[in-house]
This record gives structure tokens, C-alpha cells and sequence, in this order.
């Protein structure tokens, strides 16, 4: 029940955080957590090394983490809030990426199971992060910046043609067949044609990406409009709706859902698309990085770019949704 | 298969290889003349041809993963074998066929010109890159500061400069003998240097120095000597074949299907390119070759400062001693 | 002159096997300025058809809909229409959604105000910022009656508007249209499958065939405002229409004519 | 409505024939079409040609494409069933094709407004698939083989997986979290790793592909399953039904519709992989015979393989769609 | 011994609010075998929260549900539940729907005669391979009443079956209730908000009272079957219903309880 009172907003929110954090409080998970990852901080300082490797800086990744964890559950332990639930839920998965680490530092440093170059541990990958940080800095400004503008345009034309073709049955007519055929188009057959076409190659690089993202998306957005119900359309006529208004009151926000499925989607594939881009005329990113990293087969760096692009990922990918559950909160289960 | 072929012993003695070769690429000729000629077969050997990931990291992971057994590649594989990929070169296979272009119009002369310009590139760590980073240590540029390098695949590479978003451009033949050829491109730096010009031997480009290499997979040189042998053979017969046969090696390129047909691919051009890169598997220069290289490489800062020299090279060279 | 005419409206659809159906047949009649009309009607004899022809959402196959004796082309505000479930925009808050309509005629400085007023006269307070899935039927109906009064419209068209309720929230709508009638004087046409509400809130109830949908009779109710739904007289009046309705015999199982037509 | 009588599920076919085929059939549009492409043969035949190009194959293309225009028309004049609504529907589409073909052919062909090696005429294309055609043959072949395995792998995992996390929150919260990560994980990361894990080169060019489809699919499937309303599974559990049932006759059969949407979207990214992964171990392949064709900067292969890949995308789409219009024939509006 | 027997069942929930309420206090009730018995009572007063217990969809948090003196811990195919919408599932015929819990327990030889005598029984011949949506709201409510039946319950639960539908369709399917109550004699409990209906077909009516839903009284049907909705008996029981419910004053504009908690 919603009202307009603050008081009960605030037990709404209460409600809808028990909805996703359903793993109850429990101090014994909390507890093993921490353990989990003194547990992996001892045993990586403890036991020897084979390889080569600084463990400083996976130290003190350990030691924030723990950090990290005993604070959130300080603070959930005296409090009852969004820390308490949000930590509580997550306590489990902690733990197991707690033992994940002590699995992953036994087979690859401490008895090279597998070996390297191919494995490496997650030590090793944070002191590469450590070695290359200037240079990674910068490919990650550089790569967010080519993908934030690409995903964008991207985004804009999907939803564009994709609110044409599910509202006028002649612009989808016309349209999609072609659409649907240049949208299979790999990429590597695209870029030849993108560098004769587009004037800089840093606009050709946006319209690789922006091209993985707008078939999706176009894709869920036809979906997203046909999908919505014709009551909505008659109601808004009858209540003397224009055209434009229709599409900007009914039509864009009855899509929105199936436009986020379609962003959702095409994220994945825009990472993939922003190592192949930055072969044309790149001078840094994280996918000219990698690409380099690999040219000279230095897989540890290859890995230290996917850790970072997991980490940007989850990032974009927790901010979206935020936006999304924003943007959808008229609808029933949230998301 | 051709009459020569057929002479060979009837039964594979030392049993089947993969040698990622399928790329379309004009130099790769002792891969395709070795299996087309029969020069594998005589030696014993049960070639298998397949597509060639060109990317150094997936051919590493081929090889190490024992699904590539040899191949022919360029002598960029050195970082990746101080990294640990698990492959020796076996001797040079033929001399340059890398050249850093400039377009027809360009200001750019010589080497000196280069500094504070943008210089097209196949990929960070190929071997145009290595080849031009020599020639300017040679110059006293900094191969690290002094230029800005920017990546383009390799066939775009003459576009981009036409386009004026680089300067110059290292790159390959055949790519780079069409850009001469038809676009006027202009060579500053040319490693295959067989005439022994004195201006290209200035800027470090040897006489006669190899520019691709026989590597063969560690695996097999440790475990069946023999058999790496007899790919060495395969390569040196096959390397002296085409040396003689030019315009026949570009025929069977074409014909077969190795190299696809263009107005500019055609059995002319293309046996211009394969007489120019004077195939031949030379043992031993092929390794003072690489010790050269090892030293330029560590010097322009692309092996790691405290390279040892010696160590290196055992690691990335294998002497099949072959009587 | 009457508000609204319909003069030998006929409406012939396509069903789904092919085949064309006189939905519509010869409908005539008029509703004067401040009438409240209910249209009553087995299950697809067209009463909704014939509503989307007044609203003009759809347009006849022969005969003319008229109002202020202007021939009806398409949908405009000056004809409000509730649907059976609302159709509340379920991503617009219940303020919003009631003043979704003002928003198009009067722009983004519309009659705040208003607004307001509606929502109080809705019994609404306190779920202004509610959206339609945390209401309950009865008040996501009230909301959706608002959002259509509130651009006092000519001429009100309810199409069911409590069909979809539970019979004591449907009482309670029912003395809201009444209120709402009772205080603008809004012209009012109600379909519905009630006879009781019929009976409780309209002057005239114009009783319909089954297929092809024609007018069997219209008939004028004789009970004065305010009406007890207990009384005889109401009972009677009732009994009436379920007579003309011919609401016949229960004894047997039948799949009749207007399931085999959905 | 629905009987059981054959009559009435012909005038069902009928009746959802209309709701497809909208376009009404026009002698005039007709008529149209077949004059564009005749244009287009004459255009082609009797201007002279810029480039050295053989026509011939063009020239048959345009005569089999007329051919085929001639039969459906006349068809469609003298019978009302499906070929009529059919080639009534597409006939404006037909034009602009033929449109198309006329500009592309002056602007390379015969003016060289745009100019080889970038641009191609489609005679040139056809020539080109002339020549190559039995290495294109088995080319198609091979991928077509490669990608059908992928594409049923990863989509069985893909489904497999959703129906895991859409159903069971545990398996959710253990899995989703990872997933998600290695979800993004881009392709040219992954493949020295596949190459090193998988015992032959076929297993990881598989891998690779089947990668690119399970985290679409598996996005898509959680969310449809979600999605089932809950009635249907208390319904279900008063009838006496297992939870194997209730997987088998509630969830799969309800998350369906997005599974398709799933599939669909895979597709596209699913071809742009197939490209990539041929670079490892094939022999022959249309991704194959791109990087080789690029090998020396061969466009018209690059494109030749394009067309067909483009081709047999369309067929393999018409099915799915055929399929999923049949599987999905209990939905209110067919798709 | 009684077919049901309901013990000081208590059921409390967390509202939106996340405040604790008690939905059901104190209820307590018997069922005989083959009795019909209808519960009435205001929308939210706990009505399908008591129906679900009984089904054994959810627990109580105090007394106990017995049937057949076993304590119910969860649903199975020996209590039929038929929800307000049916529920058929939506990707499966008709026959399909119908057959779907013989499938389960005889397994995929399942007695097919039974099914399309259920067809015929429900009048849903010809209809047989149609999907839910392809069919008119009642014929699925009879579709889904099929359902539950060809299973041969012990006790079959209706939550408002008949609430969707409109008037005459409606009376079509209470008399469907009420043949096939009376050929195969199972017991059953119809949660509804129709007076009309619960008087029509009910021996006994538990009346509830809104929240807590207690229950206020239950009340013994007199009237013979078959019944005559018309008639005087009918209508004065039908009072008798109405009083209990206390269905209030409508003059004034009220967000009551019920809305306000939902
Ligand atoms: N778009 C359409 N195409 C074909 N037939 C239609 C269409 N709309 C309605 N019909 C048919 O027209 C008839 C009248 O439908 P309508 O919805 O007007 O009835 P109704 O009286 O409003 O019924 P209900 O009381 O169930 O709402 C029905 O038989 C219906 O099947
Ligand atoms: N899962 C739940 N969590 C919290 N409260 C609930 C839940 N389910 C029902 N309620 C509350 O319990 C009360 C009884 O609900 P129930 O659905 O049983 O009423 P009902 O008598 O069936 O109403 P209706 O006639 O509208 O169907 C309502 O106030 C409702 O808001
Ligand atoms: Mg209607
Ligand atoms: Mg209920």
C-alpha cells in the first residue's frame, strides 16, 4: 500500500528491500565470511609460492575486503536498515567467493596445478593492475568514454526505429526487412566499410558499437510496443491525445520495459564489440589493451583488463538497474 | 598431390601434424608448398592445413595445447616466448617483407622525420612495429615517446594514412607492395635489405636477416626430435622450392586456393613478392638473426629490462642440426 | 434538440472465421442533455460496439451518430469513455493519471487545482502518488471515472465501468456516477449487465436483442432519485427488465449463441 | 473461434493470412515491381561498365527474379489463397528492391561513384560467387554444421540454466551473480583459455559460439519465468502435480515466449561469433573464408560470404519463426 | 464424523505496511460430506485466505485444518480448487485442460472416455481443441470447473468462480454448479460476493465479518431445490443474507476499510 505520508514511504522501502534481500540476518554466515577470507590471507602469506609473484598488493585487497565486510556488519548488527539487509543477503556468496580465492591461489601459485601463462592467480593480476595502473587508467577513461557515447547512440536509434516499426505497420514494412538483414552483419565484415565511410576512425569504432546495441534493442522495443494493450491508446484519444502525445505518454513508457530487457541484452555484446572497435585507430583502451596484452602473450595483463571490464560491467550493469527499478516502479513486482 | 609426391614412402612415418597456415597470406608459400609438393609427405608426415588465428596469444595457446604443431611466423614471437609460450624458432625462412610507407605526397624522407608523428600499426607488438621501433633506436628516436603509435588492421592500414589519420604506416607485403604499386606509397624502411644497401643498414636492417622464422611447438622438439626434424626438412626443401620456383609457388597460391584472386593478386605480382623475400631455411643466421633481434627488442624496451640475453634466445631457438 | 442522435446505425464486422456479421442493426435513438441512459444487453449483442460508435472510436457501416448535431468522425475530450477495467495508464500516478487529460487541453500549466478537488470528490486522498497496481479496483475505477469527468465532457460513456467489481465496491461506484450525475448534470450513458444498477441509476433503459444487435424497447424508469434498491417499487421496476430481457430458464446446459460468437 | 472442422480451420489460416499480409493486392504495384527490375536488367545491359565486371550471372539473377515475380502474380490473379495475400503483400517491397539494384549498379558499376575495392556491384558479387562456388559450398556447409551445434548447445544451456535461476532463488543467488560476470566476458579474452581447455580446436570454436548464445537466452528465459503468474502454479499443485510436472507443463511451456525472444536475439550475435571462432582450426567456413578473402583485402569474397550468410540467416529466421509461431499458437495475438 | 473440520485457525500476515495483521482469528467450522456451503462476507475480510488453507496452499499460523480427521499440510489432487479467473493454463487445449490432472495421476494412458464425457457434461463439445483464449470467459470457468471435477476431489474449493463474469453468464454457470453437485454429490465450498448466488445453490452460509475476519454467523438455507430466484421464499432469504452483511448507507462517499487495506 502506497501513501503519501514519509513515514510510510519509508516502510514501503523497507518492504521492497526484504522482497530482494531474502536471506534472513545471521550472525554465523558473517562470521564465516570473514573467516573464509583470514582464511585465504593466511594461507596466501603463510604457505610458499612457486611462481614468481609480489602478493603485496592481493594483501591488501584481502585486508580491504575484510575490512569492508566487518564494517557492513557492524553496522548491521546495531542497525536496521538497508546495510543490515543488503549484507545479511549477501553474507553467503561472500564466503564462497572467500574459498573461491583460496582454491584459486592453491592450484596457481601455490602448487601450479595450472600453470602459467594460461592461469594465473588472482595475485598476479593485481599486481599487474598495480604495475600498469597509469596505463589502464587511461584505457578505461578512454574505452568508458568510446563505449558510453556508442551505447548511447546506440540505444537512441534502437529505440527510435524500434518505436517506428512497432507503431507504423508501413515504416515496419519498409524497414524491417532491410534492418533485419544488416543486422546479422558481423562486424568483421563491417569494418572495412566503416573506415571508407566514416571520416575519423574514432567514429567509425562508435558505429561498431552502436550497431551491436541498437539491433537488440530495436529488437524488444517492436516487442515492447505491440505488447502494449490498444485500451491504452483508445483512452488517450478519447481523452484528446495527439499523435505525439500518444507516443511520448503511452507508447514510449508502455515499451520502456522491453526497452531495458533490450539495453540489458545488448550490454554484453558491446563489450565484446569494444575490443573488436579499438583495433581500428585506437592508441589506448582497455580493448587495445587487450589486443596488445595478447600480441605479445602476456595473459596476466589480459586478465587484469577482463577484471576491470567486470568491474566497470558490474558497475554500469547495478546502475541500469537502479534506473530501471526507477523508471518501472509503476509496475507491479518492480523489475 | 604432384609426381613428387607420390614418391615418398606410402605409410606417414612420423604420423599427422596441424600447421595453422590457412590465412590467405602470400608469404606463407612453405606451408602450402610443403604439403602441395609433397615435401611433408616425403619426410613422413601427415600435414593437416588449417586456419591461422594470426592473434600470437591464440597460436600460443594452439601450440601449448598441442593442437599446432609448426607454423611459419615472424620474429615478433619474442615477448610472447619470454611469457612463456611454449614454441622455438628453427631457423629464418625468408628475408623482409615489412616496410614502414609513407603516402605519396608525405613530408616524411627519411627516419628522423618521424619524430612526434603518428605511425599506423597491424597491432601493438607486431612485427612492423619491432622492425620500425629498430630503425628509429637506430635514429635516436625513442620508440616509446617519440611516436605515437595507432592500430589499424592490416588492410585498412593504407587508408588510414591516405585519410591522413597517420603518418606512416609498418605493414606487410603484399599489402605493402600494392600500396607501392598502386597508391605511390613511399618506403622509408624496407628490412629486407639483400642488396646490402647502406642507407637500410644504417637503420639496423641486416643484410639478408630473416624476417619469418619455422617455429615449431616445444613439445614436440622435447618429446619427438625426429619428427620436429622432419619438418625442418619438409620447410628447408620446401623453402628452397619456391626460391626456384617463383612463379610456379605463385601459381599453385593462386590456383589452390592459399591466396585469393584479386585484380592486384595476380600470378605476376605475386611471384615479384616471393623472388624478393629469397626463401631459403637458414639455420644458422637464423639464429644470430634472433640474438640481433633479442638485443634491439630489449633495447627499444619490448623484452623486459632484465632480459638475459642468452637465456632468452636458448629459450626461443632450436638448432635441429641438420647434417 | 437532443444532445446525442443515432439514426439506423448499422455496424457489419468480420469474425474471426471470415464470415460478416451484422453486429449493429437499425439503431435508433436520442438522449437529451443531462439524461442518464443505461443500454442493457445479453453478453455480444454490441453494446460496446455501439458506445464505440458514439465515442467515435470506430465509425458505422450505415446510419449517422450526431452530437449537438455535428456528425461524430473521431474520438475527441468533449466524449469521455470509461472502460470496463479503467484503463488507467499504469505507469502515470493516480494524480497524474487524473490529469492526464487536462495535461493535453490545458498544457503543462493545467488547473492544479482542480485536480485536487476531483481527488477529494473521489474520496482519493492520500493515494495521489499511488500507482494504479496499489490501488484496489474499486478506487483504480473511481480514479479512471475522474480522469474523464474532470474534462466535463458533452457526454459520458461507461462502459461497464463496474463490471470487473465485487457487488459491495460496485454499490459504492455506483453512488459515485450517481453523485457526480446529481452535481454536474453530465450527460450519461451507462452499458451494463446489471439490472439493478440499471434500475438504481438511470431515466430511461434502452434494453437490447442478442445478435444481430437491435433495440428491443426503451424503456423510461418511473422511480424518483433517491432510490432504494430494497424498495417494491424497485423490485418491481426490476422485474421488469429481467422480463423484457427474457432471462429464461436455468434447467439446462447451454452453450449459447453469444459464447459460440466470442 | 476455433472448431474442430477442417472448413474452419481454413478460414482460421485465412483470417490470420489477413492479419499478416496486410497489403492489399494492388495489379498496379504488381506491374511496378516487375518494371523496376526489367529496368534494372536494361539499365545494367546496355550501359556501358566502368569496371571489369562478367553480367552474366547478374543477368540471370534479374531473369529468375522476374521469373519468379511473373509466376506469383499470375498465381495470385487467378487464385485467393495464400500465394495471392502473400505476393499482393510483398510487391511494394519487390519495387524497392528493384530500385535498390538499379542505383547500386550505376553508382559502382557504371559511373564508379563509389569505387573498387570497397565497393562492389552486386554482378560482382554474383560473379564472384560463381567462381567460388564449390569452396563456398562447403564453406556453408561446414558453418552451418558448426553453428547448428553451437546454436542447440548454447541455447539447451542457456535454457537450462534461466528455467535454474528463474525458478529456484537459491540457485539464483548462488549462480546469477557469477554468470553475470563471466557473461561479459568478451570473446577475444576467451579464446586462448578455450583453446587451452578443450581438447580439440572443434570443441572451442563450439564453445566459443555457444558462448555467445546461452547469456541472451538464459537472460531472457529467468525472465519469463518470473513472469508466470503465480496461479498457475498453485492450480497446478491442487491438481497433484510433482515439481518435475510443474517444470514440464507450467514453466517451460510459460517462459516460451521468452525463451523465443531469446533465441532471436542470439542469432544476430550468434553469426558475429561464428566469424570469430573460425580463426581457430577450421579448414573451411564462411568465417573462414572472411578472414582469408581479408587475407589480401579481397571485399567481393568478404561480401559474397555476406550475401549468403545473409540468405541463409533469413531462411533460418523464417523458421524459427514458422516454429515458433506453431509452438506458440495458444497466445492471443500469434507471436 | 465431518468431511472438514476447521479448528481456531488463525492466520496472520505481513501487510505492504510491514506491520503484522490478523487476517482470520478464531475460525472454527465443520463440513459434512456432500454439503454445500457458500462463505460470504466484505472484499478483504479473508475469505480466499481461508479458502487457501483449507487447500493447503498455505499454513495456518494457529489451529488446525482437518479433513477426513488428517491434518492438511499441502495441496493435492483429493481438494479441487477453482480460481476467480479460471486459471486454465493458457497453452493447452481445451481437452488438454481438462485431462490435466488425470495425466498426472494415471500417467499418459490416461481414461480418455472420462475426459470427453466431462466435455459433453460441461457442454464444450466442439470446443475441445481451443485454447483458453480462443473461448468465451464462461466456457473456460466451465473448462476449469471440468478441471477439478473429473478428479473426483473430496472437497471441492470455488473462489468466487463466477466473479468475473457478467450477470447472465453467470447464472449459466451456478446452474452447471449446481447439476453436477447435485449427479456426483461432492462436497463444496463456494467463496462468493453474491448474495443472490449463495442463497441459489448453499444448504448453509457462513457469513464473515470484515477485518479480523471472524465469522459472524452461519445461517441454514431453507428453501427446497430446486430454487426459483423469484420467488417470495427467495427474496426473504435473500434480506435475511443482506441484513447480516450490515451492506450499509450508500449516500455518503466512503474509502472504507476494505479498499484502504488492500
Ligand atoms: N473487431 C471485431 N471483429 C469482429 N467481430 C467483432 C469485433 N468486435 C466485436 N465483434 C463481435 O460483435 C459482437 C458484439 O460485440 P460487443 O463487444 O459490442 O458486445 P457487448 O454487448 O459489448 O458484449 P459484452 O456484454 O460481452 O461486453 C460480438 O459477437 C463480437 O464477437
Ligand atoms: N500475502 C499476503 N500478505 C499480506 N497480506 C495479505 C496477503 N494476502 C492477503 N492479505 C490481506 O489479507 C486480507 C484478506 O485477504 P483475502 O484475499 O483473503 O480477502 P478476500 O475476502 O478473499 O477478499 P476478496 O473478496 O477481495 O477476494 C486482505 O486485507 C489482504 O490485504
Ligand atoms: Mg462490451
Ligand atoms: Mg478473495
Amino acid at each position: 500500500m502506497q501513501a503519501s505520508g514519509k513515514q510510510e514511504r519509508k516502510l514501503l522501502q523497507q518492504h521492497e528491500r526484504e522482497r530482494k534481500y531474502w536471506k534472513k540476518w545471521s550472525v554465523g554466515w558473517n562470521v564465516f565470511s570473514v573467516v573464509t577470507l583470514v582464511v585465504a590471507y593466511l594461507e596466501n602469506a603463510l604457505l610458499a609460492t612457486r611462481e614468481t609473484v609480489d602478493n603485496t598488493y592481493y594483501h591488501w585487497f584481502l585486508i580491504a575486503y575484510i575490512a569492508y565486510l566487518v564494517i557492513v556488519y557492524v553496522v548491521g548488527q546495531v542497525t536496521h536498515g538497508g546495510v543490515r539487509s543488503y549484507s545479511g543477503h549477501f553474507a553467503q556468496l561472500n564466503s564462497s567467493i572467500g574459498i573461491l580465492l583460496i582454491v584459486q591461489d592453491l592450484i596457481t601459485e601455490k602448487f601450479a596445478i595450472m600453470e602459467l601463462p594460461f592461469f594465473v592467480s588472482f595475485a598476479q593480476i593485481l599486481q599487474q593492475i598495480h604495475e600498469d595502473a597509469k596505463l589502464l587508467w587511461e584505457s578505461t577513461l578512454s574505452s568508458l568514454g568510446l563505449w558510453a557515447i556508442s551505447f548511447v547512440v546506440g540505444t537512441l536509434i534502437g529505440v527510435v526505429l524500434g518505436l517506428l516499426m512497432g507503431r507504423y505497420r508501413q515504416f515496419n514494412y519498409w524497414a524491417f526487412p532491410y534492418l533485419k538483414v544488416i543486422g546479422i552483419i558481423p562486424a568483421a565484415a563491417w569494418m572495412p566499410l566503416t573506415m571508407v565511410i566514416f571520416p575519423t576512425s574514432y567514429l567509425a569504432e562508435i558505429f561498431l558499437i552502436a550497431f551491436s546495441v541498437w539491433f537488440p534493442v530495436a529488437f524488444m522495443t517492436i516487442g515492447g510496443v505491440q505488447g502494449i494493450s490498444k485500451d491504452y491508446f483508445e483512452s488517450a484519444k478519447t481523452l484528446g491525445f495527439s499523435e505525439a502525445q500518444i507516443v511520448r505518454k503511452i507508447v514510449i513508457p508502455g515499451a520502456l520495459p522491453s526497452i531495458f530487457i533490450g539495453i540489458f541484452t545488448a550490454m554484453g555484446l558491446s563489450f565484446t564489440m569494444l575490443v573488436i572497435s579499438e583495433m581500428i585507430g585506437a592508441k589506448v583502451g582497455l580493448g587495445w589493451y587487450i589486443n596488445w596484452a595478447k600480441g605479445v602473450g602476456n595473459y596476466t595483463q589480459v586478465y587484469a583488463a577482463i577484471v576491470i571490464m567486470a568491474l566497470l560491467f558490474s558497475i554500469i550493469f547495478a546502475i541500469f538497474s537502479k534506473v530501471q527499478a526507477r523508471l518501472l516502479r509503476w509496475r507491479e513486482n518492480g523489475n | 598431390g604432384s609426381n613428387s609426391a607420390n614418391k615418398g614412402t606410402s605409410t606417414y612415418k612420423y604420423g599427422s601434424i596441424t600447421v595453422p597456415a590457412k590465412d590467405g597470406s602470400v608469404c606463407n608459400a612453405p606451408n602450402y608448398i610443403a604439403y602441395e609438393k609433397g615435401f611433408f609427405k616425403q619426410n613422413g608426415i601427415k600435414a593437416k592445413l588449417v586456419a591461422n588465428p594470426r592473434d600470437i596469444s591464440d597460436l600460443e595457446a594452439g601450440f601449448a595445447s598441442g593442437k599446432y604443431d609448426a607454423q611459419n611466423g615472424d620474429f615478433q614471437y619474442l615477448p610472447a616466448i619470454q611469457n612463456g609460450a611454449q614454441i622455438k624458432a628453427a631457423g629464418g625462412i625468408h628475408q623482409g617483407c615489412i616496410k614502414l610507407l609513407v603516402p605519396k605526397n608525405s613530408k616524411i624522407n627519411n627516419v628522423k622525420d618521424l619524430r612526434g608523428k603518428t605511425i599506423g600499426i597491424p597491432a601493438q607488438g607486431s612485427t612492423p612495429q619491432y622492425v620500425t621501433s629498430i630503425a628509429l633506436q637506430h635514429a635516436g628516436i625513442d620508440p616509446k615517446k617519440d611516436v605515437t603509435w595507432k592500430v589499424y588492421s592490416t588492410d585498412l592500414l593504407a587508408k588510414a594514412a591516405q585519410k591522413g589519420e597517420v603518418d606512416a604506416i609498418g605493414t606487410v607485403d603484399p599489402y605493402a607492395y600494392q600500396a607501392q604499386k598502386q597508391n605511390g606509397f613511399k618506403t622509408i624502411i624496407d628490412n629486407n635489405n639483400a642488396s646490402g644497401n647502406a642507407k637500410q643498414a644504417a637503420m639496423g636492417m641486416k643484410k639478408q636477416g630473416s624476417c619469418c622464422y619455422l617455429y615449431i611447438s616445444n613439445k614436440l622438439i622435447n618429446n619427438d626430435t625426429p619428427k620436429a626434424k622432419a619438418i625442418v626438412k619438409s620447410y628447408q626443401e620446401a623453402a628452397e622450392w619456391i626460391n626456384k620456383h617463383p612463379e610456379q609457388t605463385a601459381k599453385i597460391e593462386l590456383s589452390k586456393g592459399y591466396v585469393s584472386k584479386t585484380k592486384f593478386i595476380n600470378v605476376k605480382n605475386v611471384s615479384e613478392i616471393l623472388r624478393t623475400e629469397r626463401f631459403h631455411l637458414n639455420l644458422k643466421k637464423g639464429k644470430s638473426d634472433l640474438s640481433y633481434y633479442i638485443q634491439q627488442l630489449k633495447e627499444a624496451g619490448y623484452l623486459k629490462k632484465n632480459t638475459n640475453n642468452k637465456q632468452l634466445l636458448k629459450q626461443a631457438y632450436w638448432n635441429p642440426k641438420m647434417n | 434538440m437532443s444532445l446525442l442522435e443515432v439514426n439506423n446505425v448499422n455496424r457489419v464486422l468480420t469474425d474471426n472465421n471470415g464470415a460478416q456479421v451484422n453486429v449493429l442493426q437499425n439503431i435508433n435513438f436520442d438522449v437529451q442533455q443531462s439524461e442518464f441512459v443505461s443500454l442493457i444487453g445479453p453478453s455480444g449483442c454490441g453494446k460496446t460496439t455501439l458506445l464505440r460508435l458514439i465515442s467515435g472510436l470506430d465509425r458505422p457501416e450505415g446510419g449517422t451518430v450526431k452530437v449537438k448535431d455535428e456528425l461524430v468522425t473521431k474520438p475527441d475530450a468533449s466524449r469521455g469513455y470509461v472502460f470496463q477495467h479503467g484503463s488507467l495508464f499504469p505507469w502515470e500516478t493516480i494524480r497524474d493519471n487524473i490529469a492526464a487529460g487536462l495535461r493535453v487541453t490545458q498544457g503543462r500549466h493545467f488547473d492544479k487545482q482542480l485536480v485536487d478537488r476531483y481527488i477529494a470528490l473521489m474520496g482519493l486522498q492520500g493515494f495521489e502518488s499511488a500507482f494504479p497496481h496499489q490501488v484496489s479496483g474499486g478506487m483504480a475505477q473511481r480514479a479512471a471515472l475522474a480522469r474523464s469527468i474532470i474534462m466535463h465532457p458533452e457526454l459520458l460513456l461507461l462502459d461497464e465501468p463496474m463490471g470487473a467489481l465485487d457487488a459491495f465496491t460496485r454499490a459504492d461506484i455506483q453512488n459515485v456516477i450517481y453523485r457526480v450525475w446529481q452535481q454536474t448534470k453530465t450527460t450519461m450513458i451507462l452499458v451494463t449487465h446489471d439490472i439493478d444498477e440499471a434500475v438504481y441509476l438511470s431515466q430511461r433503459i434502452i434494453v437490447m436483442t442478442p445478435r444481430p444487435g437491435q433495440i428491443k424497447q426503451i424503456v423510461t424508469n418511473p422511480l424518483p432519485y433517491p432510490r432504494q434498491r430494497t424498495s417494491d417499487d424497485f423490485l418491481k421496476f426490476r422485474q421488469t427488465i429481467q422480463d423484457l430481457l427474457d432471462f429464461g430458464s436455468h434447467d439446462q446446459l447451454v452453450t449459447d449463441s453469444k459464447e459460440k460468437a466470442k
